[in-house]
């Protein structure tokens, strides 16, 4: 035998002191790395918290949260968030309704009836449109689905939440439909088999058998989808208008509160005055918002996770 | 003896079939959906920007003529950007994954990052733009430069990054680590040599899926306030920047009708790009797919 | 067939039923090929399912033992690179001719799998699951084709207290045994059984192998097994693949002690494998 | 008389930020939208003459920029409008000196649909009439007897604009309140986009948005302070002619950044062409004597 | 032990050496219990393993043949919940004993699994991975290193011109063979082996158990097997384990001819598993 493989290694045990070291300063390393998000979380904590509070000295906090107007400018200013709260809520109603049962319809054709080589080339393209950027949407919105649309409705004003909503739909549909294909593909092929072996239609294997597995999921991916719409900004700044109203009515011109912090941020308040803090009690709730419907989500799939 | 009447069974079956058929349809339809409206939006904006692509268009600054605004500025900015924004982003992204999936002790804290990093990735842009302004450009004192930017976007698309490395590295079966670990390896030689190299493909897809997010954000730029004119190029990470979505948004708030079709040709130059970042990561997706 | 021409439907179907009482043959399979994409699995394959009777598979892995009676019930049409020829007739009609319903062949035909996959619902659901499908709701109907099922499946006494909690909460073989109710309910033809016992511990196995003894009164049932014994043990005919072809089909005991083809031999006898 | 604030002031402003305190090149600029592209304009020119300079210029908004300029991240601040209170506070609270420099004017312009006939001019009195919460105007016959009696609709940038505020200064008052249902974009192109799409619509934006849509859109003559009903161009912009909305577009300067040359330079080279290109980006100029006096300010303010 | 006391280090080691020469036990397992969580997987086992032989483990499924082997170079260890107690000693020394290094345990003993599992990586650099891993650089010892292995593995003939392809490019037989050439790159002791044939084909079956032959004269070998009659060909030493304990454990000639437990004479004559 030419080398003695056994001696070298064992000659080689002087780097274990260092190998040692490095096994122990690794974890330390990745543990920072992960302790980053923890940092991210309560830098926006913070960073919203302090001037929330200046806020809050000035106006009081049961007027911005029961007030029914927002009008934060000029003389007679009223901070009542809800209308800033119905707009966000009346654009994500309308995306979701667009979003969700086309989302799921394509998630489902793309696993179970697409053949592999469509769903090769739908999935990307899906993502493409999920890629684009939502001020492309916004201009899409304002200036090809408004005029659509007003030949339906004859006197929907320029400004509504119906064009912006549905397009936010639209921007999200990839996401869902892409998630859901992913919780649904995750599905095991022996279920599928087991359901077709009994003379089941690919509908039927999809709705009863594959759904229902994958609903934790798709679940998920629906509440992403919702928080996603919550905090869409661009497509709705340009196309629902700046009005604040509390209203339900979609044609009506809305503002939601990411609309109305890039409004501030882009304009004229100065800094100091009332407004300026304003947009950072807006994002608090904002905030608070998207946190407890990510948690919602969190629950959800860890509740109804399914086993297989 | 026979509970399952076969003659209703027989009769059913064909109307299984028909909805079958139907719903088929249906869900085709819907998926085409999606990308009829992509072939309408592809449409317009080709229809309007096109003219006003050309090589000059590519190789010069902003302009008060149409016709002589260019995109320059915003390329090498958006350029400069994710040369921030890409490492930054996938060296935290990857090692907080091998964190959670490699060493993380199932406790509260690592269930409170778990947890952090999913409702991270549901937070809306505007508010990591707060954060942007507050932390980076203000209290930190980094001002408006590439780097602000670059560590914002990072943050914004950490949780992305995170996401798809943990699902790469929880692909890689078992019997890799064990066949590492049944020759002596240590922990750290065989995330190194067996794990990383095995979920690089994976942390590529989506990490540059990541990066073509952030490359078409605006909302947390316009807060921390990345410029609308630069006609030099920037020098370094300190210094002042603009990118592609906000030089459009720029073009489009113009009263001239000929700046908005010049947004057109500058949306063509950002989906060409987006385009371009989804082929490599479909690319390495199709090349590393199926190997266990 | 007979040349018999030009009668009323009646006589022919009689006719068939004629024939086949005679052949007692369920499956009658024929010059059957089939490719995976380039890779051919089956060579040639002819064979005669008996009615009423089990059949047991067997060879190494990988001779295409799986890929045969995925055939049998079309499943292997789900793989998108199949190619096949041949003919593979189930009661007289070519299961591949373009106006047979495979909804129809497979509602005919129960399968069980090599690991058990019982869907995630209740045990209840599953069982019902099949009839359900097939368009019966009265609900107590429904029950009664529960209870008959798992009666027959041997699980009736052990779940029949906890018909409403999920299936996974089953240990392995009761799972199987459950999957083995679940196609008893749409009351098929024939039971096709993939190495139905390879993932179970022995007391499971055995009551699975009582079990495809008590069945067999009323199904035709194909078995895959690795196992020698088992084949020995429970079926009344055995074919032994080997690459992609059938060495030799007979009767289980002539197989077993008398081998005609010396790799049969060679299998039996533990020389590869 | 800068001397001793900058003596005074230097080094804590170095601190604050490096990017903007730098001695090289770099000139920056930020604040209105609206004066954006005259300084874009002017930078694009300036550029041209110096290759090495490098002149960046933000669209913060009139108030996001005097946030930035306090917060020492800029040399010149644009403002669609005079500084605020609060604003002049934070600025002395940083011991930031500046001076206010008027560019250009923009010619506030009141458009109505081009097929309106009726209008062929408006008060200031009609106006907010028209325009405020309190005026009980839902159709044109409400404003003046003869009018059709068909209901108006009101387009207005967004409250939170210099335009939006100069008008309703201008026309509301200090207690006054925009009504209710007028839809309020932040894009001027999309209240171009509305007013040319209702036949009863009445909207107002910076005069460059009127300019170049006069294919489209009808400005209302204004009943001016002598009487006269005045239509905005450049001639009745610049004169003073079309007020009360002839508005005039700020720049600031930041004294201490005058220092650097850089700075110094760019901000004599917008002096000095200001007027020449406001006009050429749908804006108007003013009197040449105006922007004589404005550099010999500068010149003393930098000690030259 | 002897009871010769106070002596110096050296002649300490020579006696340890003489008393393994006497039993040639590599390993020495004592009174091992082992957990999952709550589940006791293995019980009181009491067993030693032969030095420079071919010990088979032979069992039904599930009965802890994996574990066992796998607490042996500690692997098992990698599932969480794992607990154990009694001794294992190797070459003389605990290898639970706290300051027992794992990775030096596992570099004197290689492990073959059931499916093959080479890295995604070049054939060359499976074989050189654990050479590389011990901080072992030079391409020229690397390179002498994976020819040798590769000889030893039988497989350099068919593998030396393409040692750059992507080691899944190879077949399941010469994956698996790869694997053992990986692990004979770091000459260990010993090599331990779960069912490496079990997904394999005949004729790569044939190629494994014959290399096994050629290694026992310098490695010790422990092989898993669900195939009684390959267990008979090929090992020296036979240990029947049920329900997570060794039944038996004898001469595999003895075992087999003349087994003492009503069980193993079950097991091997395929009354069950
Ligand atoms: N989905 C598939 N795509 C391509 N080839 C396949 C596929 N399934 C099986 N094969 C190939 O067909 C051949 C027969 O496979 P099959 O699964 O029928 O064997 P088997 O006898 O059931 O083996 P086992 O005992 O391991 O289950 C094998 O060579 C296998 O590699
Ligand atoms: N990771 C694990 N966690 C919990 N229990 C386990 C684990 N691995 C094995 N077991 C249990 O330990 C027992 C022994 O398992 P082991 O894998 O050692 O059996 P085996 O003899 O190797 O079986 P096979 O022939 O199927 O490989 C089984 O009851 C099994 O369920
Ligand atoms: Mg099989
Ligand atoms: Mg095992
Ligand atoms: O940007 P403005 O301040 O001019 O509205």
């Amino acid at each position: 035998m030419t080398v003695n493989i056994k001696r070298m290694i064992h000659e080689k045990k002087s780097n274990r002191r260092f190998l040692s070291i490095l096994e122990k300063s690794v974890p330390a390393f990745f543990l920072l790395c992960a302790s980053i998000s923890v940092l991210t979380t309560i830098g926006i904590t913070l960073t919203l918290l302090v001037e929330t509070v200046t806020f809050f000295n000035r106006i009081s906090i049961i007027e911005f949260l029961t007030g029914t107007e927002w009008w934060p400018f000029g003389e007679n200013a009223s901070y009542g968030i809800l209308p800033l709260i119905t707009g966000t809520l009346l654009i994500t109603a309308i995306a979701m309704l667009v979003a969700l049962p086309t989302g799921l319809a394509s998630a489902i054709y793309l696993s179970e009836f697409a053949p592999g080589n469509v769903r090769k080339v739908v999935k990307p393209v899906l993502e493409v449109l999920a890629g684009i950027p939502t001020i492309v949407y916004g201009f899409f919105a304002l200036t090809f689905v408004t005029p659509m649309l007003q030949l339906f409705i004859k006197d929907l004003p320029i400004f509504n939440a119906l064009s912006p909503g549905i397009v936010v739909g639209i921007m999200i549909i990839p996401m869902i439909a892409s998630l859901s294909e992913d919780a649904m593909s995750s599905v095991p092929d022996s279920m599928r088999e087991g359901a077709l072996a009994l003379g089941s239609t690919r509908l039927e294997v999809a709705l009863k058998v594959v759904v229902p597995a994958a609903l934790s999921g798709i679940v998920a991916s629906f509440l992403l989808g919702v928080s996603r719409a919550i905090g869409e900004t661009m497509i709705v700044s340009v196309a629902a208008g700046s009005t604040p109203t509390l209203t339900t009515d979609v044609t009506q011109s809305i503002q939601t509160m990411t609309g109305y912090i890039v409004q501030v941020t882009l304009g004229d308040a100065s800094y100091g005055s009332t407004t300026y803090y304003s947009i950072y009690a807006v994002g608090m709730t904002l905030f608070i918002f998207t946190l407890l419907m990510n948690l919602l989500a969190q629950y959800i799939s860890r509740r109804f996770k399914e086993e297989y | 003896m026979n509970l399952v009447d076969k003659q209703l069974v027989q009769r059913r079956r064909k109307k299984r079939l028909f909805s079958n058929r139907i719903m088929r349809q249906i869900f085709f339809s819907a998926s085409v959906f999606g990308i009829v409206v992509l072939a309408v939006l592809l449409y317009r904006i080709f229809r309007e920007g096109l003219p006003y692509l050309d090589i000059d268009f590519l190789t010069s600054f902003a302009s008060r003529f149409p016709e002589e605004a260019g995109i320059k500025a915003a390329i090498t900015g958006s350029v400069w950007l994710m040369a921030v924004t890409a490492p930054v982003s996938v060296v935290l992204g990857v090692g907080t994954a091998v964190y959670l999936e490699e060493y993380a002790k199932e406790n509260m804290f690592t269930r409170f990052i778990r947890m952090n990093i999913s409702n991270l990735a549901g937070v809306p842009s505007v508010v990591f733009g707060l954060l942007g302004l507050t932390v980076f450009v203000r209290l930190m004192e980094m001002g408006r430069s590439i780097i602000a930017g670059g560590f914002t976007m990072s943050l914004l698309i950490l949780p992305i990054i995170v996401v798809a490395s943990q699902e790469a590295i929880r692909a890689i079966p078992n019997s890799q680590y064990e066949a590492s670990y049944a020759m002596g390896a240590t922990k750290w030689q065989t995330i190194r040599r067996v794990v990383l190299p095995a979920a690089l493909p994976g942390i590529l897809t989506g990490g540059i899926l990541a990066l073509s997010r952030a490359i078409g954000e605006t909302a947390p730029l316009l807060m921390i306030g990345a410029l609308s004119f630069i006609a030099y190029l920037p020098e370094n990470i300190w210094s002042g920047f603009t990118v592609l979505p906000i030089q459009i948004f720029n073009w489009t708030a113009r009263p001239q009708e000929e700046f908005h079709l010049v947004a057109s040709t500058g949306i063509i130059i950002l989906l060409f790009i987006l385009l371009l970042m989804n082929s490599v990561a479909v690319l390495i997706r199709h090349k590393y797919s199926k190997r266990y | 067939m007979n040349t018999v021409k030009g009668n009323k439907q009646l006589s022919l179907v009689s006719l068939k039923e004629k024939v086949q009482e005679e052949t007692k043959a369920i499956y009658a399979v024929e010059k059957f090929n089939l490719w995976y994409g380039e890779n051919q699995a089956l060579y040639g394959i002819d064979m005669t399912i008996p009615m009423n009777k089990v059949t047991a598979i067997i060879g190494p892995s990988g001779c295409g033992k799986s890929t045969f009676i995925k055939a049998l019930n079309r499943m292997v049409e789900l793989v998108p690179s199949v190619r096949m020829n041949g003919t593979v007739t189930y009661d007289g009609e070519n299961i591949f001719s373009p106006k047979y319903k495979v909804e129809e062949l497979r509602t005919n035909t129960g399968m069980v799998f090599q690991h058990p996959n019982p869907f995630p619902k209740s045990i209840y659901e599953n069982v019902v699951y099949g009839p359900r499908t097939h368009g019966i709701k009265k609900k107590r109907i429904l029950e009664e084709i529960a209870e008959k099922s798992l009666k027959e499946a041997a699980l009736w006494d052990e779940v029949k207290d906890r018909l409403d909690e999920n299936a996974f909460g089953l240990s392995g073989g009761q799972q199987q045994r459950l999957c083995i109710a679940r196609c008893l309910a749409i009351e098929p033809e024939v039971i096709l059984m993939d190495e139905p016992t390879s993932a179970l511990d022995p007391v499971s196995t055995g009551k699975i192998e009582e079990l495809v003894q008590n069945l067999k009164k009323r199904y035709s049932i194909v078995i895959i097994t690795h196992n020698m014994q088992q084949a020995a043990r429970i079926s009344d005919k055995t074919a032994f693949f080997l690459d992609g072809q059938v060495v030799e089909h007979a009767d289980t005991t002539t197989l077993f002690s008398h081998p005609e083809d010396k790799r049969t031999e060679d299998y039996i006898t533990g020389r590869f494998g | 008389a800068c001397g001793n604030t900058e003596e005074s002031k230097g080094t804590e402003e170095d601190s604050q930020n490096v990017n903007a305190e730098s001695d090289g090149p770099e000139v920056v600029v930020d604040g209105s939208s609206t004066v954006f592209p005259i300084m874009e304009a002017v930078a694009e020119e300036y550029q041209k003459e110096n290759p090495d300079a490098r002149v960046n210029i933000g669209t913060s908004g009139s108030g996001g920029g005097f946030e930035k300029f306090a917060a020492g991240e800029t040399h010149i601040s644009n403002a669609s409008r005079p500084i605020k209170d609060e604003e002049k506070a934070s600025l002395e609270e940083a011991g930031i000196d500046y001076t206010e420099f008027e560019i250009a004017l923009d010619g506030l312009s009141i458009v109505v649909n081009k097929e309106n006939d009726w209008v062929d001019k408006l008060t200031v009195k009609e106006l907010n009439k028209m325009w405020s919460s309190y005026g009980d105007v839902t159709t044109w016959a409400d404003v003046r007897e003869g009018w059709p009696e068909e209901e108006i609709q009101f387009y207005s940038p967004g409250a939170d604009s210099g335009t939006f505020d100069y008008f309703s200064e201008v026309v509301l008052g200090e207690e006054g309140e925009i009504r209710q249902d007028a839809s309020l974009s932040e894009d001027d192109n999309v209240l171009v986009q509305g007013v040319t799409g209702s036949k009863n619509g009445i909207g107002y934006f910076g005069y460059a948005y009127y300019a170049e849509n006069k294919e489209q859109l009808k400005a209302v003559p204004i009943v001016n302070d002598s009487g006269e009903a005045v239509a905005p161009d450049q001639e009745t912009v610049q004169s003073g002619e079309y007020n009360p909305f002839s508005r005039p577009l700020f720049v600031y300067v930041k004294h201490s950044a005058l220092e650097n040359e850089a700075v110094y330079n760019f901000t004599e080279y917008a002096l000095k062409n200001a007027g020449a290109m406001s006009e050429s980006v749908g804006y108007v100029g003013k009197p040449d004597s105006a922007y004589e006096e404005a550099l010999q300010e500068l010149d003393s303010i930098a000690g030259k």
